[in-house]
C-alpha cells in the first residue's frame, strides 16, 4: 500500500542560518523529498548597477569591493582591466605581476570561507571553519598591510596599484607561502576520508557536464563536473600566461568534487603565488593616468577567473566621467540556475549541502 | 550509510584536533591587549590640517559618498580661503580614501583611532575641531610612505604561530 | 475522494509580500529617535532594588547571545569577531542562537534593503525583552555606500527599528565591534528594572 | 587565448541562412532582427564548427529610442567567442524572444533584465520580477527613471 501524500511548500530563508546571506528558497515537498523548488532573491539587492552610472570611473572601485565581498581584490582587478580597455591605459609589469598575487590570494582567502561554510552546512558545526578563518586572517593580515582594511580593500587603481606594496610585505608573503601547503594537508587530513562527510557528499546534488555547459556554469561548479575550462587558461588576462599551473577538475560533478576542486585550486594558487614572487620585477607600480578618465565612446568587456567563476565587467562609455552602462556578469548569480536541477528529488537535509557546495555570495547575486 | 573505511577517517580527524590542542592560541585578550594595526590602516576617523588647507574642496569632490561638508569664505586681507566648516559624518563615510589621495597639499590624512562606537547617531559627525592633528591622535601612513616609516610594524597571525613539529 | 486544500497560487504570495513592503516603506520615512534616555536619567533606587538590578544586569550583560543575523559584507567581520582570533566568548557571547527567540542582541552585519525590511522587523518583534540593536558599519548606521540608492536601500536601520549602539566603518575592524559590544555592556549595567524602556 | 570571431563573417553566414535577420555588422559585433533570434540562436548553437555551447551573459542598456540587448557567446569546444546584439522599440512594453529554450543560463539574466529594464522576453517560462517585489513602481535602470 502506497501512502497518499500532499505537497506543502515550506519557506527556507530569507533569514536562515544556512543560506550564505539572506535568499530564500520555496520549496514544494512530498514528505521530506523536494518537488519543486523556487529561488527567490534580492534581499540584498542594493542597485550597485544604478548607482555606478551616476559616479566617476575612480568612484566605482569602492562599489566593486562590496560587490563579491569575499573576493574584493578579484573584483577590483576585473573592473580596472575592464576600464583600461575601455580606455587603453597601459599596466606597469610589475602592478600586474603584483594583481596576479593579490588575486590569487583572494582565491585562498575565499575558499577557506567556501569550504569552512560547507562544512558548517554539512554539520561540522564551527571546526573547520574556525580552523579556515584562522588561515584567512593571516591573509587578512597581509592585505591590511597593504592597505590599511581587512575586508574592502579598495586598493586596485586604473594603471596599476593605489600604493606600492611596503618593505615588510614580501617577508611576510614568504612566511605565509611556507607555512600555508602544511595547513591544507592538515585540512585534507581532518575531512577528506571523514565518513560522515563521504556518506553526505558522494553522489550528492550531481550536476551532469552538459548540464552545467548549458546552464553557463562556471568555476568549481563548471570544473566539479569535468569540464577542463579556466579562463586564466582559456583567455589569459594579465600576466597569467608565464605561470606553469594546472586546472583541478572533479568528475563526477557531485557536492564532493566541488569541495575537492577548491582544495585543489588553493594548492594551484599557491604555485602561480611562488613564480610571481620569483619574477617579479622592478620599476612603477602604476603608470601616469589623470584622476578623472574620460574612455572614448565605445565598449569593454573584461573577464577574470574569481574564486566563484567566470567575473566579467561590461562597460558602456559616452565619453563622460561616470559610465553609461555598468554591468556585472556574476558568477554567483548564474551558478544559481544550476540549483533547482540538483535540488530536485532530494531530501529537504540535502538541500543545505547542494546549497551549500555551490558557494554563492549574495551581494554578487543581487547586486 | 556504509562504514568501508572503518572510522581511520575521523580517526585521522581526531588527530589534528589533538594536535591544534597543543599549539600557541593565536586569541587577542582585546581590550588588555592590543594588536599594532597596519602602518597604513584606515581607521574610522580623518584627521584634517588647518595649516595646511586651502579650502580648495578637492577632496569633497573627490569623495564618491559626498560625506565631506566644507563651506570656506573668502578672506579679503590675504586673498586666501577661509574654511568655516569642515565636518565629515563618519557614519556615512566609507572610509574608502580617496578623498585623502585626492588632497593637493597634503591636509587630509586617515586617522588610526577604530574605537569610535557612539550611543548617538549624531555624535557620529566629525566635527573640524575633532579631526585636528594633536599629539595623541595618531595620523596613519596611508598614502605617505615617509610618515608610515615611523610608525611601529604590525603584529601578523603568520608570524604568532609556530608549528610544533 | 480526494481533497483539494485551498492554497493561494504562489504569484499571489508575491503580490501579497510586494504589499507589505510598501506600506512599510511608506511607513518608515523618518529615523526613529534613539533610546539614549537612560544616559543622563538618574532614577531614585532604594538598597534593595539596587542590588537586585546589579545582581540582573550582572547576568544580562555577561551572556548576551546574538541572533544570528548577517545580510551582507559586515558578516565577515562579524564572523572574525566570533571566530579564533578575536574570540567574543571572552564576554559570554559565543552562542550565536539561529532563532530569534533565544537572543538579546541583533548585531545588524550588513545593508538592508526594503525587500528585507518587514522580516528584519519580524526578527526584531519575535526576540524576547529585554533586546539590543547593534548597528554596525555605515550601511547599518546610515544606509552607507548604497545610501543614494533609495529605490532598494533602508538608509540606517533606525528608519525601523530602535538602535542601541552605532559602530561606524565600513565594515569595522572585529576591536571597533568589540569596543561597541563593551558600550554595550555598559548601557546594560545601568539598567533599571523600575523602568520598562531598557 | 578566447579568439573573437568576425562578426561580419557571422553575419554573412547567418544572413545567407536566415534571409533579413541581420540589421547591420561591424568589427566587434553585429546586429539581428529580434524576430530571427531563437532559429540564429539554435543555429549558432548547432552547426559544426561554430558550437557556440556557452552563454556568457546577456545584458540590456536603455538607449532612449530603443533598448539594445547585448549577448556574449562562447565556444568551450574550439575557444571561441562571439558578441552580437538585438534591438527592441517602444518603452511602454518593449519585448524579444526568450533564449531559455536554447541556453539555460539565459532564465536568471533574462528575469533580471525584465525586472530592471522592463524587456519583456517572449517564450521565458517564468517570467516574473526577481530582485525587487511585486507591485514595484517602474523599472529602476531605465535611464528615465528617479529614485
Amino acid at each position: 500500500m502506497t501512502l497518499k501524500t500532499e505537497p506543502f511548500v515550506v519557506n527556507i530563508g530569507p533569514q536562515h542560518p544556512s543560506t550564505h546571506g539572506v535568499f530564500r528558497l520555496r520549496t514544494t515537498l512530498d514528505g521530506e523529498v523536494i518537488v519543486d523548488v523556487e529561488p527567490i532573491f534580492g534581499y540584498l539587492h542594493r542597485g550597485i548597477e544604478k548607482l555606478a552610472e551616476e559616479r566617476t570611473y575612480g568612484g566605482i572601485i569602492p562599489l566593486t569591493d562590496r560587490l563579491d565581498y569575499l573576493a574584493s581584490m578579484s573584483n577590483n582587478m576585473g573592473y580596472c582591466m575592464a576600464v583600461e580597455k575601455l580606455a587603453g591605459i597601459e599596466v606597469p609589469e610589475r602592478a600586474e605581476y603584483l594583481r596576479v598575487i593579490l588575486a590569487e590570494l583572494q582565491r585562498i582567502a575565499s575558499h577557506l570561507i567556501g569550504v569552512g561554510a560547507f562544512f558548517n552546512d554539512l554539520g561540522a558545526m564551527m571546526t573547520p571553519i574556525v580552523y579556515m578563518i584562522r588561515e584567512r586572517e593571516k591573509i587578512v593580515d597581509l592585505f591590511e598591510m597593504l592597505c590599511g582594511q581587512r575586508l574592502t580593500y579598495n586598493f586596485m587603481r586604473f594603471g596599476g596599484l593605489s600604493q606600492d606594496i611596503p618593505e615588510e610585505f614580501l617577508p611576510a608573503l614568504r612566511k605565509f607561502l611556507d607555512q600555508m601547503p602544511r595547513f591544507i594537508d592538515e585540512y585534507d587530513q581532518l575531512l577528506m576520508d571523514n565518513e560522515i562527510v563521504l556518506a553526505r557528499s558522494k553522489d550528492v546534488g550531481v550536476l551532469p557536464a552538459e548540464t552545467a555547459i548549458n546552464i553557463s556554469a562556471s568555476g568549481p561548479v563548471l570544473r566539479g563536473s569535468g569540464v577542463k575550462w579556466d579562463i586564466r587558461k582559456a583567455d589569459p588576462y594579465s600576466v597569467y600566461d608565464r605561470f606553469e599551473f594546472d586546472i583541478p577538475t572533479g568528475t563526477a560533478g557531485d557536492a564532493y568534487d566541488r569541495y575537492r576542486v577548491k582544495v585543489e585550486e588553493m594548492r594551484q594558487s599557491l604555485r602561480i603565488i611562488e613564480q610571481a614572487v620569483a619574477q617579479l620585477p622592478g620599476g612603477p607600480f602604476r603608470s601616469k593616468v589623470p584622476f578623472l578618465v574620460r574612455p572614448p565612446v565605445g565598449e569593454a568587456y573584461a573577464h577574470i577567473e574569481s574564486a566563484r567563476g567566470d567575473l566579467g565587467f561590461y562597460l558602456v562609455s559616452d565619453n563622460s566621467i561616470a559610465p553609461y552602462r555598468f554591468h556585472v556578469r556574476a558568477p554567483s548569480l548564474i551558478n544559481l540556475t544550476a540549483l533547482r536541477e540538483m535540488l530536485i528529488g532530494w531530501k529537504v537535509a540535502d538541500a543545505i549541502i547542494i546549497f551549500g557546495s555551490i558557494d554563492i555570495v549574495m551581494g554578487e547575486v543581487d547586486r | 550509510m556504509k562504514f568501508d573505511h572503518f572510522g581511520i577517517g575521523i580517526a585521522k580527524g581526531m588527530a589534528v584536533t589533538l594536535k591544534n590542542l597543543f599549539r600557541r592560541p593565536v586569541t587577542v585578550q582585546y581590550p588588555e591587549q592590543r594588536l599594532n594595526t597596519s602602518r597604513r590602516i584606515r581607521g574610522n576617523e580623518l584627521v584634517w590640517s588647518k595649516e595646511k588647507c586651502t579650502g580648495c574642496a578637492t577632496c569633497a569632490k573627490a569623495c564618491p559618498q559626498g560625506v565631506i561638508n566644507i563651506e570656506t569664505s573668502a578672506n579679503p586681507d590675504n586673498n586666501k580661503y577661509e574654511v568655516k566648516k569642515y565636518e565629515v559624518d563618519t557614519g556615512y563615510c566609507i572610509f574608502c580614501a580617496l578623498c585623502v589621495e585626492a588632497c593637493p597639499f597634503n591636509a587630509l590624512y586617515m586617522g588610526y583611532d577604530y574605537e569610535r562606537a557612539r550611543y548617538r547617531r549624531g555624535e557620529l559627525v566629525q566635527s573640524r575641531d575633532m579631526m585636528t592633528e594633536t599629539p595623541e591622535k595618531h595620523v596613519s601612513g596611508y598614502f605617505f610612505p615617509d610618515r608610515a616609516a615611523s610608525l611601529p610594524l604590525q603584529t601578523l597571525l603568520v608570524e604568532k604561530i609556530t608549528e610544533e613539529e | 475522494m480526494e481533497i483539494v486544500p485551498e492554497r493561494p497560487s504562489l504569484i499571489e504570495l508575491d503580490r501579497h509580500e510586494g504589499q507589505v513592503i510598501e506600506d512599510m516603506k511608506a511607513a518608515s520615512n523618518r529615523p526613529l529617535s534613539d533610546p539614549v534616555a537612560w544616559l543622563e536619567e538618574d532614577i531614585e533606587r532604594n538598597i534593595l532594588l539596587t542590588t537586585v538590578d546589579a545582581m540582573i544586569n550582572w547576568a544580562r550583560g555577561s551572556s548576551v547571545w546574538p541572533a544570528m543575523f548577517a545580510p551582507a559584507c559586515c558578516a565577515f567581520e562579524m564572523i572574525a569577531m566570533a571566530a579564533s582570533r578575536f574570540d567574543v566568548s571572552r564576554f559570554g557571547m559565543e552562542i550565536f542562537r539561529a532563532s530569534p527567540r533565544q537572543a538579546d542582541l541583533m548585531i545588524t552585519a550588513g545593508t538592508l534593503t526594503w525587500k528585507m525590511a518587514p522580516n528584519v522587523k519580524r526578527i526584531y518583534d519575535q526576540m524576547a525583552e529585554p533586546k539590543w540593536v547593534l548597528a554596525m558599519g555605515s550601511c547599518g548606521v546610515s544606509g552607507g555606500i548604497f545610501a543614494s540608492s533609495s529605490y532598494a536601500v533602508v538608509p540606517g536601520y533606525n528608519r525601523i527599528i530602535p538602535v542601541d549602539v552605532y559602530v561606524p566603518g565600513c565594515p569595522p575592524r572585529p576591536e571597533a565591534l568589540l569596543y561597541g559590544i563593551r558600550m554595550l555592556h555598559q548601557k546594560i549595567a545601568k539598567g533599571s528594572l523600575a523602568r520598562h524602556d531598557n | 587565448m578566447t579568439a573573437v570571431l568576425s562578426p561580419r563573417n557571422i553575419a554573412d553566414r547567418l544572413e545567407k541562412e536566415f534571409p533579413g535577420s541581420i540589421v547591420s555588422s561591424d568589427d566587434n559585433s553585429f546586429e539581428m532582427n529580434s524576430t530571427f533570434l531563437v532559429p540564429a540562436a539554435r543555429f549558432l548553437k548547432d552547426t559544426p564548427g561554430l558550437d557556440f555551447d556557452f552563454l556568457s551573459y546577456i545584458t540590456g542598456i536603455d538607449r532612449y529610442d530603443h533598448f539594445e540587448l547585448v549577448y556574449h557567446l562562447v565556444s568551450l569546444k574550439h575557444n571561441h567567442s562571439l558578441t552580437f546584439k538585438v534591438r527592441c522599440y517602444g518603452r511602454d512594453n518593449p519585448s524579444a524572444p526568450s533564449l531559455t529554450p536554447v541556453w539555460r543560463g539565459a532564465d536568471f539574466q533574462e528575469r533580471e533584465i525584465f525586472d530592471l529594464l522592463g524587456v519583456r522576453f517572449e517564450g521565458h517560462p517564468n517570467l516574473k520580477r526577481i530582485v525587487l517585489w511585486e507591485g514595484f513602481d517602474g523599472h529602476p535602470l531605465r535611464k528615465d527613471f528617479l529614485g
